[in-house]
């Protein structure tokens, strides 16, 4: 039991660096003051103890200077804790453009995750050493929370709603992934492990599962199924709004507000499209509320990510190449 | 709450006034007039509440500790509903 | 040095609140302020016990990291009821409802609080609301956390989740009269020629608690409302099914629940000016600056509850502003442990066991203080925001303050209650104890916290076993602590030495009448000419 | 106000006060501290309100049609009324006029009846309309989901705002027929202004709640009514 228990957690991601140096500097200053005021009360305990019952000592009432001192200086000392604080997490806030998304579906006592080349794995993520990865997260029943204490990131995910973090490994090995937000019976069982590999290791493993179709290719076949091409169409004629390249772009909505199209903004127009309609479009798209579940989502999510600008190289006319008949019953959800 | 008595009329007169109120913001509400519909509703609302707090439950005459009340939990409610907002309204950003 | 005499003060006959009245009925029916103290005595103290005991079985589940002892049903609903009862129902009341009214009126000279007979609705309220509270312990009890968040607690738990909800939500409100009955007694009822400035600084404490009552206890009974609502009738408000959401129930939730934290450690503080001032003889250092960092403490608190939200999908601009308030609500607390440590300065300090008690708060709340800006610090929080590293750090402040404070207020007062002396010796080592077992329980869980253990884990990998055994050892050093001034209190009551009017020979009204007072608290009400903390008055009048 | 020039101690001065002043603003600080914890109370119905009208304003503009804008402002007209009704018992109360409060205390009584009768009815067009949110809700327009969010914040605040007007009642009955005893002089009505601060909070509550959830959707769509 006693065999090499560690006191400190490893530093396996580039984010893991900086919260320790805050760490240490704010485990000083917890040192140096509770040694400071310990060490004043022992003394003056010691040095001002009563000699004897008739003593009364001088009537100090107290000094403005000395009360301004311990104001002034804890008041600057904050500050700088909470500039530094503030650094650090907002490093951690945006995710860098190059980052790989990996989709993350949080369920009751478990975490299933998907890869955008297909592969899927259940409370395992195999993630490349020195790339970063934006896990783009969402729950289906309660609030759980992704935590990875090795790269120090943690992140609720939320039902109806997607939160993501990222992070990038920089030392291959093994490390704890634990569900933070109590969330019922087997809270404590929702743990797994995160296995940074070295990018050729990541490659063969990545190549090595068995072989799923893409996300987005999965996500192509499910617009097909849900006819949401025919509103959405490439060339603009449809009823719904042209989605090549829309994410990411701001755009104006009926009641003049400007929005970010953005993995929320395009959950909550697909569950339930009437809330933020595009401006210059009628409120007709169906809710797909209950009918698309989180996997379904994020694959739609993939693929509408995926469809860039230069849509018209696809001509409109030409019929999407029909997912052959197995794929689709399988993907139906 | 005093001693003072307030006298009949004033009660009548902001009887009248807080109608005229109702009657200006349902009328009010018709026209479209985007996000100052809202704001014109809220501020007849308030008006009419502070007509109610000073002459139906005598604050203007009562003592200072009591308007301190009155202005203390207002201001608190205004810190409940704006700092929540500014995490509503921030989380596009 | 010049020189004190203790104030000598002839002793007076023996009618006092205790054997006014005799049977069951002057109790459950009295209207007396000291005696209602006393039923929340008894109440206060069944509760904690209670709690400890759950305390105690959690503890002895993280032995193993199997979690083999009982199963995860049952562990989250020790943890669950370890939580409620102990916040809300020992921490909220112990020392406002216990203390505090029976301080509250003999400290500003008056002869009762302001409505005795909503002082009395208001323990009928927490008894109501603790036997509802227990009922859903009894029946099955509720598996949600103390922090009841939906959509966990509102459509997937499938425990008692209403009925604890209830229990809180009535419980609640007898805090907020208590919070009621001290604003109106304080402002209202103050002796002649006893100023706002010449109140001792527990009043100043417990007026602060009292606006944190008012003010915040009510947003806590509509979101348990709304929480009953959702899962009672499917009115759902946090639903994410219709675009509800659930991070507006946390900051419903913790609109209350931070200043609540402020509701525990304000009257803790209140009492260890009295303390300090006491047993080193010397005006309080800063007085004004004490009195005026609780009513910062009261204001800032209300600001700041955003930090627990800061993982929680809260967006990072609202995390920002929460973080420099949660810094700011800070630098009052450290003010007034600056100004205890500075009052000891050239004093005449004495080691009797409240004092030791303020020493140990002194020291752990410090500590418990500075592991707080550790959360309140964005890019840390993000890493220890639910693991042990909180767990220590509001244990901290809970048990190494709060508790501490109350157990010190106890001795330091227990010769007015009762009229008898504590006895000295036991005091002072179940003091001692209760320290050593403390930091052995609490110091292991910042590190196991850093290490990313999270909370509420009834299995956890191995590695963490043995700190966790460290801290399992700790708790039942801690535990036998506490049950030291159990017994002695009880023994003191009968074999205690009888105590004067004013054994430490300190300073406040309290001190000015007969040890247990009389029902009506002064013979006539007094009238106050010294400032406060005045140690230098030769005689005192008894009034 | 002569202080009763009887015993030091008049009958109604309670044990534990020095003067019936002290007596009075004890009772009038206790009961405005309560109020303002009731603001807070209805302060968390208020943030939720915002919150979600904030994040889905078409939704509530057009989920509140269903609202009968005229029922609202009856209502609203009636709980002005018996502010004035309760206001001027507080009147009476103070120069002891005992039938007058007593015929002014019923009148409050008569216009709270009113005004919870109406509500009844409001909710009833609800439940006949499938709008009551939880299981057997069916909403025609095109965001089901927020609507009956809508409509769980308007059961919510107004049946919260209805029982508040139910203990008010209560209370009202137990204050008529002390009033009827004669119990109240100039001297001593503090029960009467106590209830009256009461009764006008809840009247600020609905002043509040009529136009946040009546009045939002009236400018845009064909005009109020179904």
């Amino acid at each position: 039991m006693f065999s090499g228990f560690p006191l400190f957690p490893e530093q396996a991601s580039s984010f893991a660096a900086d919260v320790d140096n805050l760490y240490f500097f704010l485990l000083a200053i917890t040192a140096f003051f509770s040694t400071l005021i310990a060490g004043l009360v022992i003394y003056f305990a010691i040095r001002y103890r009563r000699r004897s019952e008739v003593e009364l000592p001088e009537p100090i009432t107290g000094s403005t200077k000395l009360e301004t001192l311990w104001t002034v200086i804890p008041a600057i000392i904050v500050m700088v804790i909470f500039s530094w604080g503030a650094k650090v997490f907002l490093s951690l806030h945006r995710a860098p453009s190059d980052a790989t998304p990996i989709y993350v579906v949080g369920k009751q006592w478990m975490w299933k995750l998907q890869h955008l080349e297909g592969q899927r794995e259940i409370n395992e993520l195999h993630v490349p050493v020195g790339r970063s990865v934006k896990l783009i997260m969402s729950s289906e029943d309660v609030i759980h929370s992704f935590y990875i204490p090795a790269f120090r990131v943690k992140a609720d995910v939320l039902p109806g709603r997607y939160t993501s973090i990222w992070f990038r490994a920089i030392k291959p090995g093994e490390y704890h992934l634990f569900c933070a937000e109590y969330c019922g019976t087997k809270h404590s069982g929702m743990i797994g492990k995160v296995v940074a590999m070295e990018p050729t290791a990541y490659e063969t493993w990545l190549a090595g599962g068995p072989r799923d179709q893409s996300m987005t290719a999965r996500g192509q076949s499910l617009f097909q199924n849900f006819s949401c091409n025919t509103c959405h169409r490439s060339d603009g004629q449809g009823r719904g709004p042209v989605l090549e390249g829309i994410f990411g772009k701001t755009i104006a909505l009926q009641t003049g507000q400007k929005v970010i199209v953005d993995d929320n903004y395009l959950r909550e127009s697909i569950l339930a499209p009437a809330s933020k309609v595009l401006a210059g479009y009628q409120p007709v798209m169906p809710a797909f509320q209950g009918l698309v579940n989180e996997e379904a989502l994020a694959q739609l999510l993939a693929y509408i990510k995926s469809l860039a600008p230069q849509a018209a190289t696809l001509p409109a006319s030409t019929p999407m190449t029909p997912a052959p008949e197995s794929e689709r019953q399988k993907s139906k959800p | 709450m005093s001693v003072h008595v307030v006298p009949l009329r004033v009660y009548f007169v902001i009887f009248t006034s807080l109608m005229i109120l109702t009657a200006v913001t349902v009328a009010v509400a018709y026209l479209d007039l985007g996000p100052l519909n809202t704001i014109l509703a809220l501020s007849i609302a308030v008006t009419k509440a502070a007509l109610v707090i000073l002459y139906f439950m005598h604050v203007r005459y009562s003592p200072s500790l009591t308007k301190l009340v009155v202005a203390g939990s207002f201001l608190w409610l205004f810190i409940l509903l704006s700092i929540t907002m500014s995490d509503y309204l921030s989380r596009g950003w | 040095m010049s020189t004190f005499t203790a104030p000598t003060v002839p002793v007076e006959t023996r009618e006092h609140y205790l054997n006014a009245d005799y049977g069951v009925r002057s109790w459950l029916l009295t209207v007396d302020h000291k005696r209602i103290a006393l039923l929340y005595l008894a109440s206060i103290t069944l509760f904690f016990f209670l709690g400890g005991f759950f305390a105690v079985l959690i503890r002895l589940e993280l032995l193993t990291p199997q979690g083999d002892m009982v199963q995860s049903e049952t562990y989250n609903k020790m943890f669950t009821m370890h939580g409620i009862i102990m916040i809300i129902f020992f921490l909220i009341p112990a020392i406002p409802a216990v203390l505090g009214n029976f301080l509250v009126p003999l400290m500003v000279g008056a002869t009762d609080l302001a409505f005795p007979r909503i002082n009395l609705l208001s323990w009928y309220i927490y008894i109501l609301g603790g036997i509802i509270s227990l009922t859903s312990i009894v029946v099955g009890g509720v598996d949600t956390g103390w922090t009841f968040y939906t959509p966990y607690s509102s459509t997937y738990s499938n425990s008692y989740v209403i009925t604890a909800g209830l229990g809180i939500f009535v419980a609640g409100f007898s805090s907020i009269l208590t919070g009621l009955n001290f604003i109106v007694t304080i402002h209202k009822m103050r002796a002649p020629g006893l100023t706002w400035f010449r109140l001792p600084l527990f009043i100043w404490a417990h007026y602060a608690t009292a606006l944190i009552q008012m003010l915040a206890t009510p947003v806590l009974a509509i979101t348990i409302v709304l929480l009953a609502l959702e899962r009672g009738f499917h009115i759902g408000i946090f639903d994410p099914a219709l675009g509800g959401d659930p991070v507006l129930f946390q900051h419903l939730f913790w609109f209350y629940s931070h200043p609540a934290v402020y509701i525990m450690i304000l009257p803790g503080m209140g009492i260890i000016s009295e303390l300090i001032s006491c047993f080193s003889r010397k005006y309080v250092f800063g007085y004004h600056f004490i009195a005026f960092s609780s009513l910062g403490i009261a204001v800032l608190g209300f600001l700041v509850w955003g930090h627990h939200l800061f993982v929680s999908g809260q967006s990072a601009y609202a995390g920002l502003i929460f973080s420099v308030l949660s810094f700011l609500v800070a630098i009052p607390s450290a003010i007034k442990v600056f100004n205890w440590t500075a009052t000891l300065y050239k004093g005449s300090i004495s080691y009797q066991a409240p004092m030791l008690y303020a020493f140990g708060f002194i020291g752990l709340f410090a500590i418990g203080g500075l592991t707080g800006l550790f959360l309140a610090a964005l890019g840390l929080d993000v890493h220890v925001h639910d693991t042990y590293f909180v767990v220590a750090h509001f244990h901290y402040i809970m048990v190494g303050g709060t508790v501490m404070a109350y157990l010190g207020g106890m001795h330091f007062w227990w010769p007015k209650i009762t009229g008898r002396m504590y006895p000295e010796g036991w005091a002072r080592f179940s003091a001692l104890v209760i320290f050593l077992g403390f930091n052995l329980t609490f110091l292991p869980q910042f590190v196991l916290g850093y290490l990313g253990m999270p909370r509420r884990y009834h299995a956890y990998p191995p590695e963490f076993q043995v700190l966790n055994v460290m801290s399992t050892a700790g708790a039942s050093i801690l535990g036998v602590g506490y049950l030291i001034p159990m017994i002695y209190f009880f023994w003191s009551l009968k074999y205690g030495a009888l105590a004067g009017p004013n054994p430490w020979g300190a300073t406040g009204l309290e001190w000015r009448t007969s040890s247990p007072p009389p029902t009506e608290n002064f013979k006539q009400t007094p009238v106050v000419t010294e400032e406060p903390y005045e140690y230098s008055i030769r005689e005192i009048k008894v009034v | 106000m002569s202080d009763t020039p009887s015993a030091a101690h008049p009958a109604h001065l309670a044990h534990h006060f020095d003067t019936v002043e002290q007596q009075r603003e004890s009772s009038s600080l206790g009961m405005w501290v309560f109020l303002a914890q009731e603001v807070m109370f209805f302060g968390g119905l208020f943030l939720a309100y915002l919150v979600y009208r904030s994040s889905y304003p078409a939704a509530f503009a057009e989920a509140s049609h269903h609202l009968d804008v005229v029922l609202g402002g009856i209502n609203t007209v009636i709980l002005i009324a018996s502010s004035l009704t309760m206001a001027l018992a507080v009147y009476y109360a103070q120069t002891g006029k005992r039938n007058l409060l007593v015929l002014f205390l019923l009148a409050t009584m008569l216009l709270g009846l009113a005004f919870l009768g109406i509500k009844a009815v409001e909710y009833h067009h609800k439940y006949v309309d499938k709008l009551i949110p939880g299981v057997a809700f069916s909403y025609p327009g095109p965001n089901a989901q927020h609507a009956q969010l809508f409509f769980s914040l308007y059961f919510a605040m107004t049946g919260m705002h209805a029982l508040h007007m139910i203990i008010g009642f209560g209370l009202l009955i137990w204050l008529v027929n002390d009033a009827r005893k004669g119990r109240f002089t100039p001297e001593y009505h503090s029960h009467i202004e106590i209830f009256g601060l009461y009764w006008h909070f809840v009247d600020i509550v609905w002043i509040f709640l009529f136009p946040l959830l009546y009045l939002i959707g009236l400018h845009d769509a064909a005009g109020g009514g179904h």
